[in-house]
């Protein structure tokens, strides 16, 4: 199948496109140099043109979003929309079904999603919900923070068999990179404690947060895996929290990256950028994060930006969701997976004139605009964490637009003047940056830079065309139609088929999972299973022949090849 | 001969994964580790041999082929104005994946045996979450052990062998000897003969003495007057220390609490009681869910429709109200015009009301084993056995996803063959 | 003033739903229109004209609309549903949710109702003349905030589970009700004239009083002695005290 | 001598054995039968093993009486299933679970017979 797009008003930053008009090929699921005078054609007619939308951090698939879908039936039913011809039925607004997650996110001209969090034990059910989201492709990222296996070699000081152990972990849950959340705290959640900071010891397993951070980065170097550790910080959504983050941050020097890209990833930094001491004295610290960022060049972020209205939070970080549900007075859900990590569903509504929640919302916004470079900065809102992914227009509008800005800010809590620096942050970012924070730099940071977020030769064919002339529209004042226009593409053109017109959805393919093969050498591999081993036959309660995923549960599977090489440890 | 390692048991929610099967020209001869539940079912019964139709329920059953019976069964559905489909907690997530596919294609309601199980347990997920843990977890760490309404020793009777009470683990190496075992119970049953603590409660009275272990905890024992549900206020408030003192306690419920006055708040009530109780120790709360894959249906029908059970897809787009859309609801309100049953025994388990309604209207029955609900069926399809015969994914009570093997081949076609072909044939009727 | 007259054109045995026959749907429309407007009889999707054999006099917009409903409609749905203004008399019996999210307008019953009548309503009347059946004025499931303004009168019975999760607005049940009436109630008023079980759990606002007998008190009341209301003593209690609620909870 | 007595219903080990062989007589063993203890036994005027009528405000069903002395005073057990089923409450109480447990149930002995599987939902036709 062969496609033409002419007229394009392209924005690929990683191949220096910055709007000029260019023609795009396309042929067999791929972008290439030119495609025969059979080919399909679309006259994009000077529309503003970019690589289908790529989400590094999101809560799409797996045990805590059905949790949330179980405990709201008043979310499921908000979204409803009946079958048609083409689509099954969708619900929900902050916890949609499988089907909404696929057409909503091809809506939005987004193409490849990731999955923020799955327990190794529960990962069948990940692939199975991944299995039934139409078209875009995807993955998911691994816990590995809090697992016992983790911390014993960790404790051990032995790297080999921690990467053999993490290699074996990503493979038994086919996942695509080491996610670490609230390092150690998952495990004293299982007596109902909890970590403090980066230093605190882990009863019965005598290791620190900070030591299970940088191991982590090691093996993940080690094993050259595409994507870097991605760490959901200790003391998330405590006041004061920024301390911890900077410390966790530090930590980033102590490795070196093993390719082309960040040797952290910090997560959802709008709930690990708080200063005070408690709700009273509570503020931004987003300029210190910000700043920290700037300095380095080896950590990259993303906002977790919030949204007002309802949302539902879900975390493997246990303590901290219990904590909000007694502060909510919210129904509460607590998920504890044995030997490897916890996980809580509350629902909140974020209030405009709660000044907690106002503050927050200019946090997110903060740290975008005060991080220089957007490649360091990815655009999330830790669906449904912060707000549900169908609001990205409204943060890309907000951010392209300080005229926006500066009309929100009338109507929310007057302290985030007080407590934040958004009233004076004037700067407005522009259609390149904004395709780095929701294309370029998501793929980078994934390690998926040869396929997905630019438009070169050789990259898949997911294209998303939206209706702005960028060289007709000053986004700063009609930051309405900015909006409008990408909460629903014109074009969504998915491996080379057009999925979505005029925001109605057209084809529903299945897209692919991609999960990490990484290799590590046999002895280590055998050394490391005789824990593993070990801990099947007295801790878990399943067998070992029936814990790790089966083929059946990745369907398309895309995977990628990593594998143990020397890494530098400064 | 082959031998089967880690084979997974197709019974009850503890889905068993340490039996060996062993297998003989494709019989099944021996099994290892299951229990009386699993070993009857593994070892199998008398089967439906071959598709039968018949017009009237009076009259006897007519051999047909699977043709015949799929075409009838399509009529019956593309046909109907409120058509119900029920079962599907003995079927595998891959049978419930076509079935909801079904109920959207022909508008019908979807609910499955939960609606006489925990269904009320999912209501109460809804008022106040669930916070629990793995089965592991359990083994591993918990310290106090509580069965309220629940009957382990007759319901899961590896249950408490292998994840609760006489489990080793990490932290509870001790196994029985290192744990307190409480059972609250209407009646001494067998699992309240094992217990250190036997706490009898007046039928129905549970949302009461649940309410009065809260107000206890909370530091109002002085409007507790006298004894609650037959319980003695000492014995509350000796209880409730009890509990606090725990290092991990967890509590399993049965159909004591979801069938009883009350029904859905009882378990609502118990799960702020686990809430309020983590405020002193670590506490969590787990359904004892009676079939294998009774949890998968929900985890699927949740994935796929945003609701767990009871979707009514009557207006193209799934509606959920259990007291309205619930199997027994529209059958007691006689609302019913056909139904589909499958992997489920409804003419077993429902009230005579809902069954005299079965007996009145077209009823399809897909299913391994001839039972009641053959009895008041009109076109009955033999299937072969999930988890025995064919592979793919259950759920565990405690939500922990498994993929069950296959022992032996099938003689028959699987659900998912029949399901597809009455879909094919349904979308043939309305002529696409 | 229009008056618009529907009467089934035949018994209705699958259950209908109706949420177009309302004030704001019929106000200032011709026959046909209201005739075309959709109703659905379990999956099949037809029209009010199908099912219902339809009379209107003169015209008026929503606010002169008055509806009267002749003949059988206990298989009919969500009847009054959202409406703002107007009146719907019933002369018979109605189903399920008939005057949901109703935040305006009126609806009086001769005969009873089915579950969840006046589920979510914010303003607005509904009387009953006769029993209704469970969830009387209560919420969605998953909901925090149920019947939010409004009043609801039941002459009869109702069953259990009265104004659950209220927020607002007031119940009058001259008979008895089900077990758990009030409960989690969060500031509506609730009026029981006979007898009642286990009222006000979980309450954090709002007032509950019962003329009858209570057969089960929830053990969270704390008895703060004698009141008396309208010149009716009570004996007064303050709860659910687990969640130092302020609710009150007056029981004769 | 009538026994006026509360019903409930659930699972047993032996029910649960044969629940996947109704048409069996091990089924109706396992599953036709009324557990008391001793005492309201007692009150019935009959031993174990003879035949009691459990009549309820919906419906009647015959069953063989067993001893359980784990029973209260006044509570009856009937394993779950179709004789069970014949008298519980059908009433769904608007959440959709029809009333298994906590049914008052009039008791009496009986020469009748327990009617088989086939037989005991027939009546339904």
């Amino acid at each position: 199948m062969e496609l033409l797009i002419k007229n394009a008003a392209v924005f690929d930053p990683v191949n220096g496109i910055n709007g000029d008009k260019t023609d795009i090929s396309i042929k067999d699921a791929k972008i290439v140099s030119k495609v025969s005078s059979k080919a399909t054609v679309i006259d994009a007619g000077g529309k503003l043109v970019m690589a289908g939308g790529v989400d590094a951090h999101s809560h799409i698939a797996g045990a805590k979003v059905n949790v949330g879908r179980m405990m709201r039936p008043e979310d499921s039913r908000s979204g409803i929309s009946p079958r048609t011809k083409i689509t099954r039925p969708c619900t929900g607004y902050t916890v949609p079904n499988v089907y909404a997650m696929g057409y909503r996110y091809a809506q939005m001209g987004y193409t490849t999603v990731f999955e923020a969090a799955q327990a190794i034990m529960k990962a069948r059910h990940t692939h199975e919900e991944l299995e039934e989201i139409p078209i875009i492709d995807k993955g998911a990222l691994t816990l590995f923070g809090s697992n016992w296996p983790t911390m014993d070699f960790v404790r051990e000081k032995n790297m080999d068999k921690l990467a053999a152990y993490v290699a074996w972990g990503l493979l038994a849950s086919r996942g695509f990179g080491v996610k670490c959340v609230n390092p150690g705290g998952g495990e004293m959640w299982g007596f109902g404690k909890n970590v403090t900071g980066i230093d605190d010891v882990v009863p019965g397993f005598d290791v620190t947060p900070k030591e299970i951070i940088v191991s982590l980065m090691k093996v993940n170097e080690m094993l050259c895996l595409p994507h870097s550790v991605h760490l959901h910080c200790n003391n998330l959504g405590n006041p004061g929290n920024y301390k911890t983050t900077l410390a966790s941050m530090e930590l980033a020097n102590q490795v070196k990256a093993s390719k082309d890209r960040q040797v952290m990833h910090v997560t959802h930094l709008l709930f690990n950028s708080w200063g005070g001491t408690n709700w009273g004295d509570f503020e931004s610290k987003a300029d210190v994060i910000a700043n920290c960022l700037n300095n380095s060049d080896n950590i990259t972020g993303d906002m977790g930006q919030m949204i007002f209205g309802s949302a539902t939070t879900m975390t493997a970080d246990g303590p901290k969701q219990y904590a909000n549900a007694k502060l909510l007075h919210a129904k509460w859900s607590n998920g504890d997976v044995e030997l490897e990590d916890a996980s809580g569903v509350v629902p909140i509504y974020y209030v405009k004139q709660i000044s907690v929640h106002a503050i927050m919302w200019a946090i997110g916004l903060e740290l975008a605009l005060l991080t220089k470079d957007p490649y360091k900065m990815l655009l999330t809102t830790d669906h449904p964490n912060g707000g549900p992914f169908v609001n990205y227009s409204e943060v890309i509008a907000l951010l392209m637009s300080n005229k926006k800005r500066q009309e929100e800010i009338k109507t929310v809590h007057e302290a985030v003047h007080a407590k934040t620096k958004l009233p004076g942050l004037d700067r407005e970012l522009d259609f390149n940056e904004i395709a780095i924070m929701t294309r370029a730099g998501t793929a980078r940071v994934l390690g998926l830079l040869d396929t997905k977020g630019h438009l070169g030769v050789g990259a898949d064919a997911d294209i998303s065309i939206y209706d702005i002339k960028p060289d007709q529209i000053d986004p700063s004042i009609e930051h309405a139609k900015i909006k409008s226009a990408f909460s629903s593409a014109a074009y969504t053109i998915k491996g080379g088929n057009i999925v979505v017109k005029e925001g109605q959805v057209t084809a529903t393919p299945l897209g692919r999972t991609y999960w990490v093969d990484a290799k590590v050498p046999r002895q280590n591999h055998d050394e490391m299973m005789k824990d593993i081993v070990r801990k099947f036959k007295n801790y878990y309660s399943i067998q070992l022949a029936n814990y790790m995923v089966q083929d059946e549960y990745v369907s398309h599977p895309q995977v990628i090849k990593a594998g143990a090489i020397p890494v530098e440890v400064n | 001969m082959t031998v089967i390692t880690d084979a997974l048991c197709p019974f009850c929610g503890c889905v068993c994964d340490d039996l060996t099967i062993y297998v003989e020209n494709n019989k099944i001869t021996n099994i290892k580790n299951a229990c009386k539940l699993g070993a009857s079912k593994i070892m199998g019964h008398h089967r439906i041999e071959a598709p039968m139709m018949r017009a009237d329920k009076k009259s006897g059953f007519k051999e047909v082929s699977y043709e015949e019976a799929i075409n009838e069964a399509a009529q019956i559905l593309f046909k109907s104005k409120r058509p119900l489909m029920y079962g599907w907690a003995s079927a595998l997530c891959e049978v419930h994946k076509k079935g909801i596919l079904l109920a959207e294609e022909v508008g019908a309601i979807i609910d499955n045996t939960a609606t006489v199980c925990h269904a009320p347990s999912t209501l109460a997920v809804h008022e106040k979450g669930l916070p629990t843990a793995t089965l592991g977890q359990i083994k591993n760490r918990s310290d106090i052990i509580v069965f309220w309404g629940s009957n382990p020793v007759h319901a899961h009777p590896r249950h408490m062998g292998r994840y609760s009470v006489f489990a080793k683990g990490f932290f509870q190496e001790k196994g029985r000897k290192g744990r307190k075992v409480i059972v609250v119970d209407v009646r001494k049953t067998e699992t309240a003969a094992m217990a250190d603590e036997f706490v009898q409660v007046q039928q129905g009275s549970d949302y009461l003495v649940i309410s009065a272990l809260r107000a206890i905890l909370s530091g109002h024992a002085d409007v507790v007057l006298g004894s609650v549900g037959g319980v003695p206020k000492e014995q509350l408030v000796k209880l409730v220390d009890t509990l606090k003192a725990a290092k991990f306690g967890s509590i399993f419920f049965g159909m004591g609490l979801t069938q009883s006055i009350s029904r859905y708040k009882n378990i609502d009530n118990a799960i702020s009681l686990i809430t309020e109780l983590n405020a002193f120790t670590k506490y969590v709360i787990s359904p004892m869910r009676g079939h294998y894959n009774v949890t998968g249906f929900g985890q699927v029908c949740s994935w796929e429709t945003g609701f767990a059970t009871a979707v009514d897809f009557a207006r193209g787009a799934p509606y959920y109200n259990p007291g309205e859309t619930a199997a027994n609801d529209v059958l007691m309100r006689k609302e019913t015009d056909a139904a589909m049953i499958i992997a489920g025994d409804a003419g077993a388990h429902f009230p005579a009301d809902s069954v005299r309604h079965l007996a009145r209207i077209p009823v399809v029955q897909i299913d391994p084993y001839w039972n009641p609900t053959t009895e008041v069926s009109n076109v009955v399809i033999p299937v072969a056995i999930c988890g025995v015969e064919v592979e793919g994914t259950a759920y565990r009570m405690d939500g922990v996803s498994l993929r069950m093997r296959k022992m032996v081949e099938p003689t028959l076609p699987t659900d998912v063959e029949v399901l597809e072909r009455i879909t094919e044939r349904v979308r043939e009727l309305r002529g696409e | 003033m229009q008056i618009v007259t529907i009467k089934p054109r035949k018994e209705i045995k699958i259950s209908v739903e109706a949420e177009n026959i309302s004030p704001d749907k019929f106000g200032g429309k011709t026959e046909k229109d209201i005739q075309s407007l959709v109703a659905w009889m379990g999956n099949q999707k037809t029209t009010i004209g199908e099912l219902f054999s339809i009379k209107v006099e003169g015209s008026g917009p929503a606010v002169d609309t008055k509806i009267v409903l002749e003949g059988d409609f206990s298989r009919v749905k969500r009847i009054g549903e959202g409406m703002t203004t107007g009146l719907i008399i019933i002369n018979g019996n109605a189903d399920m949710h008939l005057g949901a999210k109703m935040s305006g307008g009126k609806i009086s019953v001769k005969g009873n109702v089915d579950s969840w009548a006046g589920r979510e309503m914010k303003g607005g009347e509904l009387i009953v003349e006769g029993n209704a059946a469970y969830y009387l004025g209560a919420g969605y499931r998953g909901e925090s905030c149920g019947m939010r303004g409004g009043k609801i009168t039941v002459m009869g019975n109702a069953l259990d589970f009265v104004g659950e999760h209220m927020c607002g607005g007031e119940i009058i049940v001259n008979g008895n009700t089900g077990i758990l009436p009030g409960l989690s109630n969060n500031g509506g008023k609730i009026v029981i004239g006979g007898n009642t079980s286990r009222p006000g759990s979980e309450m954090s606002k709002g007032t509950i009083i019962v003329n009858g007998k209570v057969n089960e008190m929830m053990p969270v009341f704390k008895l703060e002695g004698d009141e008396a209301v309208d010149g009716v003593t009570y004996k007064k209690y303050t709860g659910d005290i687990i969640g130092n609620g302020k609710g009150l909870l007056y029981v004769k | 001598m009538t026994l006026n007595a509360i019903l409930i219903t659930g699972r047993t080990i032996n029910q649960g054995a044969t629940i996947e062989n109704k048409t069996s007589s091990d089924y109706q063993e396992a599953t036709a039968l009324c557990e008391l203890n001793s005492k309201d036994i007692g009150i019935l005027g009959i031993k174990p093993g003879n035949r009691i009528s459990v009549k309820t405000d919906h419906g009647d069903v015959v069953v063989k009486l067993k001893e359980n002395n784990g029973n209260p005073d006044g509570m009856a057990f009937i394993p779950m299933g179709p004789w069970a089923n014949a008298v519980v409450d059908p009433d769904t109480k608007g959440c959709g679970m029809p009333g298994f447990k906590g049914i008052k149930a009039r008791l009496d002995p009986t020469d009748a017979r327990v009617l088989p599987m086939k037989e005991l939902i027939a009546r339904y036709k």
